[in-house]
């Protein structure tokens, strides 16, 4: 078939940022998913309590120490992690570093809290259907915890590599940040469910 | 292409006509009946869509079109429009009428008969709850006074299963956790069979039951006679039958009134004898058939929960020909 | 277009030969094993999952007339009632699973990032991980199933049945941790699709100018986003209770039953759309081709499968009329169903208006959209009846259901489906199937079709329940029950020519041009096959019918360079240039983290410990697949 | 990587439903081997056999017949056959007595002590003979096989580690835990 010039594209740029990158529409795709995930997980909860002639069944409200903990940390680590992404959009490579290292601490900080919360929630995923769902709940969002804090860490080595001073990796690292404010603000309708519902 | 169908059609209208003892085509209470109705009216009114459309495409398919693009355009668009009112229109009105049906199905009766229905893997539990004197449990058959509204609770013991008896009624799940009602009338005495709707495991397909509708003196001496014990046996084949039965594994999971057999893990053979049929709607209830059943279960009924137990063949005899006899 | 018009330069520079081979350099697939494991084409990749799914079709069919033998005489001892539990879930699941979804996403892989205009789908790594994820999930369901430990408890998986107490052995778990696997997969490609339609599209094709197949596919993976991981909680908790004693289904425990089929219908009844959608652009796009005009009313089929897609979400309960809910939710719920018949009408009415001002060439694509009008509306037609509350009380779990959901499913997406393969055939292989054994085909199937489901109905008004292995004799359900073991005989051997046609035309079929059907949309302005880089210059698009409207000349842009993968990315809207992205190359990585997930998978159904250890390898595959390479794919 | 001028076409594609119809044959040598069989119908002389267990003369301890080793140790290695048992266990009430395996009248099943040991011949007969101190027999209320399911049930639910073949939970109030994550001796949930 013919072909006729008619559009040139040489000087654009050689790769999108932003809402111009490809990852960045995946990682919001992927964030869709998996809050339609904890949306499903949260109306499982609300069923299961709305069946239930007492909720919670056959134990105490979860303690309010740890979870309140955890969702401190959570809450103040959104500062540097907003920080970190304005430093990658400005492409400052010495205080990308410092500032993915910063919330590796404050990534693995509130998992470590997490462990005492499991403890704090007095039931096991075992006894009974309550168990099951907050086990379940936090399960589920431990997971992302985790996930995301692995790839802040190999983010973190990255940057300390030759591969590191690259406008990629400081899209990926706006996308890990944006990941990392998902994986926060999903906690606190979770938070509220675990903590609020029981002692309503 | 468009000619092929026909000969389903035809088979649609052969078939369409025998009334099965468990087809929601014969309808034989007034709930079926309702349905049935609304069965009718919605096949009328979707038949002559479907054809409709399928003409329309018929003659799109033949015509040549000369209008122009615009034309053709304007012209798509208010007949697209209008059959789009149309379509509202029609599922419209047969939302209404399913609304009204679902009113009429619901209504409460008075004076119900109540039967309780334990549905297991796979038979049916029957329990008439004791209006003088102690309750009537049986399996596998229903007995209600024709032209009464009978009340049934259902529940379930082990997995989820369905009560359907198309000649009477619609569907009604039973659920572990959740008790489900459904009543039921039969118009005129008759026997009409019913069978699990839901998939509930290996023998899902064997799972029926038998609706008789008896006149309403006749279902009475039938409760009478339930109630009573199970009669001492008539000669000594049924009595060394009897025994048998005591000593084997059988009186460990059924229970027959008046015996030392009190097993409730199984149904209860108190009346056995005065069933229609034998193993869920499976056999009929002939002596040949029960010394068929107990020889050999699983092969009748793979992975049911009766086991084969070993017995002579003078005391398989005997235990039928006893087991024959409970009237 | 706002995009300037300047004088060319880069692949602007070279004439089409060296450009060709310089494209080639950077975009082919190295051969022998290595490439064909570690391949990152969408065409490649796409072809694959063709394949495969056809394949597991051909598998349940076999399994089907397993079932119709059982059936066809009446206290039949053909099969076991336990082989043929296992024979109906391996089949239904095998059907919904391994089959219908991916083979319209494959085919989605292959077309999507041709008819957009662009040289690979987006997160090509994504797509191969995805078609591993489904290959094993597929093998692990089937092997299973020959090791006499299929799931035998029906492709919805009911709890208490499938539950730890009465689901025994390892059946329900592989059953469950199939789900895992093929969900995996269809999440990813459903995310790929999004990305690749919203960011990828050539120049020029604003969002009224998206060919219809396209629009389907953005619609229909936004209901797989939304929809998937109801099932995927589902099955999660299901084997939770299964195996470290949760729950979640236990009423004794404060669980309920019906929630799992909460969970699993508002997966599962959008699942029908997720198949039918597609179905409904490939008949939007093959439409025009053969009655030569443009499809009529493309804004309201847009809408149309829109609102479907969201309608989808709220017809869940219509699967639950028998379970005793609240009357009044369930009237509420036959509404709602009744409701999707619009927009359903609305696209049914637009095909026929587009007939209607058309000049029909009978060719077999156009053949196989005549059988869909026949039995996908006599399927909607029965769907208004089981929409219906009291109705369904009547029908629900009978044959009647078993003939409905095949007319919608066989009639609305097979069919299409097939029209479908013999239309992009010569775009897939070069070849045109053969006309002749096409019109047999269609004509076998379609007959063959009818005359196996419609008697279906019958039996299920007089009575007879699904997923009965055997019947009895005095039932009187013989008759037809054997006609329809006979019919189904006949609809395989019509699938047994059309595998025939397909493999025979791969090979021996005659050439097809770039564009033998005088096709409007840009996968037809490419070769036959397309190669590896799809376009050498991106078309720019001005209508919505590009190769209709320029007479013999492509418009296209220049400027992108020859020496490294490279793609345009385009606004959401308007479709204009924004940034000159790099495509990933070929890499081993994405099979490897397939393995171990599977590892992982499989391991967590003897042990829970294997969630644990199995993390391990699947962080290290994973950050073997991200670390970068030093490429030129990796400048800026 | 470079230079490879064949078009891609020759790479997978249709060439992977041959690879397919290559493979999924040999995975149909499989199905020779029947992982998880479900025999409901013991052949009457295999159910006769069955019975045959040599017992030491103090009662502990013995060997099974040698049908059991034919049949390939079904009872033990079956997912049917322990839960075909556990239903037994609880229609024939053991719970009466053992309190969901955590004593009471009767011994507790799931603390890994075995008065008698825990070997199947020796829970075969202590099903079907019955044992002194209250133990009732039960030949005259199951059929062997059956016993013999109720037997492997017992073992599996007192094993030293979760059997892969043990059912789970039960839909029921939970009185211990599940029996496919249940190590003998491991402290009763309430």
């Amino acid at each position: 078939m013919k072909q006729d010039v008619v559009v040139d594209l040489s000087d654009l740029p050689m790769n999108g940022s932003g809402t111009a990158s490809l990852t960045w529409w995946g990682t919001v795709a992927f964030m869709l998913i998996e809050g339609t995930g904890f949306a499903l997980m949260i109306s499982v909860y609300l069923y299961l309590g709305s069946l239930a002639p007492a909720w919670p069944i056959e134990a105490p409200p979860p303690e309010w120490g740890p979870g309140t903990g955890v969702t401190l940390l959570l809450l103040a680590s959104l500062v540097p992690n907003v920080l970190l992404s304005r430093w990658a959009a400005a492409r400052d490579l010495r205080k990308v570093r410092a500032g993915l290292l910063i919330m590796a601490v404050f990534g693995t900080a509130p998992l470590v809290l997490r462990v005492w919360e499991f403890m704090a929630l007095d039931v096991s995923w075992d006894s009974n259907a309550y168990g099951s769902a907050v086990w379940m709940l936090l399960g589920l969002h431990t997971t992302h915890i985790l996930t995301d804090l692995l790839e802040t860490y190999v983010l973190a080595a990255l940057m300390f590599t030759r591969h590191a001073d690259n406008p990629r990796r400081f899209g990926d690292v706006q996308d890990g940040a944006m990941y990392w404010n998902f994986v926060v603000l999903t906690w606190l309708p979770i938070y509220a469910c675990l903590y609020g519902i029981p002692r309503l | 292409m468009r000619i092929r169908p026909l000969p389903s059609l035809a088979l649609l209208l052969l078939c369409g006509g025998c009334a099965g003892w468990q087809s929601a085509l014969d309808p034989q209470g007034p709930s079926a009946q309702a349905l049935g109705q609304l069965l009718h009216g919605f096949v009328l009114v979707l038949a002559a869509i479907w054809l409709a459309v399928l003409v329309v495409l018929a003659v799109a398919l033949r015509r040549r079109s000369r209008a122009t693009p615009q034309a053709a355009d304007r012209h798509a668009g208010i007949a697209v429009g209008t059959a789009c009112v149309a379509t509202v229109l029609v599922i419209t009105g047969l939302t209404l009428a399913s609304y009204v049906t679902t009113r009429v199905i619901s209504a409460g009766a008075e004076a119900p008969l109540v039967v309780r229905v334990r549905a297991l893997q796979w038979w049916w539990e029957v329990t008439y709850p004791g209006e003088a004197g102690p309750d009537v449990v049986t399996a596998n058959e229903i007995r209600i006074p024709a032209g009464r509204p009978v009340r049934i609770e259902l529940s379930a013991a082990d997995v989820i299963h369905s009560f359907w008896v198309p000649n009477l009624a619609g569907k009604q799940d039973l659920i572990p956790g959740r008790d489900n009602v459904l009543t039921l009338t039969a118009r005129q005495p008759g026997q009409y069979r019913g069978q699990c709707a839901e998939f509930c495991g290996m023998q899902h397909a064997h799972m029926a039951f038998m609706v008789i509708a008896e006149p309403p003196e006749a279902f009475a001496a039938w409760r009478a006679a339930q109630q009573a014990d199970s009669a001492a046996p008539a000669g000594a084949e049924e009595a060394f039958g009897r025994r048998v039965f005591e000593q084997k594994p059988c009186g460990a999971c059924h229970t027959v009134r008046g015996t030392e057999a009190k097993g409730t893990n199984g149904p209860d053979l108190t009346h056995l004898a005065s069933r229609a049929t034998l193993a869920a709607g499976m056999l009929p209830m002939t002596r040949g058939a029960l010394a068929a059943w107990i020889a050999d279960p699983q092969t009748i009924k793979p992975g049911n929960n009766m086991p084969m137990v070993p017995l002579t063949p003078a005391e398989l005899q005997a235990v039928s020909a006893w087991l024959a006899t409970l009237r | 277009m706002s995009a300037r018009i300047q004088d060319d330069q880069r692949d602007t520079d070279l004439a089409d030969a060296p450009l060709d081979a310089a494209l080639r350099r950077v975009w082919d697939t190295p051969r022998g094993v290595w490439g064909a494991l570690a391949t990152v084409d969408h065409k490649v990749i796409g072809r694959r999952y063709i394949a495969t799914a056809f394949v597991f079709l051909a598998f349940g069919g076999v399994l089907a007339l397993l079932m119709r033998w059982q059936l066809a005489r009446p206290e039949s001892r053909v099969l076991t009632p336990d082989l043929y539990n296992q024979i109906f879930t391996v089949h239904g699941t095998s059907m919904m699973f391994l089959f219908a979804v991916p083979v319209m996403e494959a085919m989605a892989v292959y077309l999507v990032p041709l008819m957009v205009g662009t040289r690979n789908i987006a997160f090509p790594r994504l797509n191969a991980f995805s078609y591993w994820m489904y290959l094993v999930g597929g093998i692990l369901l089937w092997g299973a199933f020959l090791v006499d430990m299929g799931p035998d408890i029906g492709w919805f998986a009911y709890v208490p049945l499938a539950g730890p107490q009465y689901g025994a052995g390892k059946r329900v778990d592989i059953w469950a941790q199939m789900i895992t696997f093929t969900e995996i997969s269809a999440l990813a490609v459903a995310v790929e699709i999004v990305v690749t339609v919203l960011k990828q599209r050539a120049p020029g094709m604003s969002l009224d100018r998206i060919p219809l197949f396209v629009w389907a596919m953005l619609v229909t993976s936004f209901i797989i986003i939304m929809a998937m991981p109801a099932v995927m909680v589902a099955s999660t908790a299901l084997i939770l209770d299964r195996l470290v004693g949760t729950h979640f289904f236990n009423p004794a425990e404060g669980g309920d039953v019906l929630l799992w089929q909460h969970l699993f219908w508002f997966f599962g009844h959008p699942e029908v759309y997720i198949i039918f959608l597609p179905a409904v652009g490939m008949i939007s796009s093959i439409l025009p081709t053969f009655v030569r005009r443009p499809i009529f009313g493309y804004l309201p089929l847009v809408l149309a499968m829109v609102s479907v897609g969201i309608l989808s979400f709220g017809l869940w309960v219509h699967h639950m009329f028998t379970t005793g809910l609240p009357r009044l939710g369930e009237s509420f719920f036959t509404a709602s169903s009744m409701a999707i018949a619009l927009p359903s009408g609305i696209q049914i009415f637009c095909w026929l208006a587009t007939i209607w001002y058309g000049r029909p060439v009978y060719r077999t694509p156009f053949l196989f959209i005549l059988a869909f009008f026949f039995t996908f509306i006599m399927g909607g037609m029965t769907g208004v009846m089981v929409a219906s509350v009291p109705l369904d009380t009547q029908l629900h779990d009978s044959y009647f259901v078993v003939a409905h959901f095949h007319y919608v499913l066989v009639g609305g997406a097979v069919f299409p489906l097939l029209g479908g393969i013999y239309y992009w055939f010569p775009k897939f292989t070069g070849r045109m199937m053969s006309e002749r054994i096409g019109k047999w085909v269609a004509g076998l199937l379609f007959t063959a079709f009818n005359f196996t489901f419609f008697p279906m109905h019958v039996l299920g008004l007089l009575g007879m329940p699904r997923r009965v292995y055997t019947y009895q004799l005095d039932m009187g359900w013989g008759g037809l029950n054997l006609f329809v073991s006979l019919s189904a005989v006949v609809l395989a051997a019509g699938f047994l020519l059309f595998f025939y046609d397909a493999v025979r035309s791969a090979r021996h079929g005659e050439p097809a041009g770039d564009n033998p059907w005088g096709a409007a949309t840009l996968e037809w302005a490419t070769a036959s096959p397309p190669p590896s880089y799809n376009f050498a210059r991106l078309p720019v698009v001005r209508s919505a019918n590009p190769l209709w409207e320029d007479d013999g000349v492509l418009p296209v842009a220049g400027g992108l360079r020859v020496d490294r993968r490279e793609l345009l990315v385009t606004t959401v809207g308007d479709a204009l240039p924004e940034a000159r992205e790099s495509s990933p190359r070929p890499t081993i990585w994405p099979l490897w983290s397939a393995l171990a997930t599977t590892a992982l998978l499989l391991g967590s159904i003897l042990t829970p410990w294997a969630v644990v250890w199995g993390a391990v390898p699947v962080t290290i595959a994973l950050i073997g697949w991200f670390w970068p390479g030093g490429r030129k794919e990796e400048e800026s | 990587m470079n230079g490879c001028r064949r078009g891609m076409d020759r790479v997978g594609g249709w060439k992977d439903s041959v690879v397919g119809a290559v493979v999924l044959p040999a995975l149909v040598l499989l199905g020779g081997c029947r992982l998880e069989d479900r025999e409901t119908r013991p052949d009457p002389p295999v159910a006769q056999a069955l019975g045959q267990v040599a017992l030491m003369p103090n009662g502990i301890g013995g060997s099974p017949p040698e049908v059991y080793a034919a049949l390939g140790r079904p009872y033990r290695d079956s997912a049917f056959h322990l839960s075909q048992g556990k239903r037994l266990y609880e229609w024939f009430g053991c719970q009466a007595c053992h309190a969901d395996g955590q004593g009471g009248s009767g011994p507790s099943l799931i603390d890994g002590w075995w008065n008698y040991g825990p070997d199947l011949p020796t829970l075969y007969t202590t099903i079907h003979d019955g044992r002194p101190g209250g133990m009732p027999a039960f030949r005259d209320r199951m059929t062997r096989d059956q016993i013999w399911q109720l037997a492997a049930y017992v073992q599996a639910m007192g094993a030293y580690t979760g059997s892969l073949a043990a059912p789970g939970r039960s839909d029921r109030p939970q009185t211990r835990p599940a029996e496919n994550r249940l190590p003998a001796a491991s402290a009763p949930l309430r």
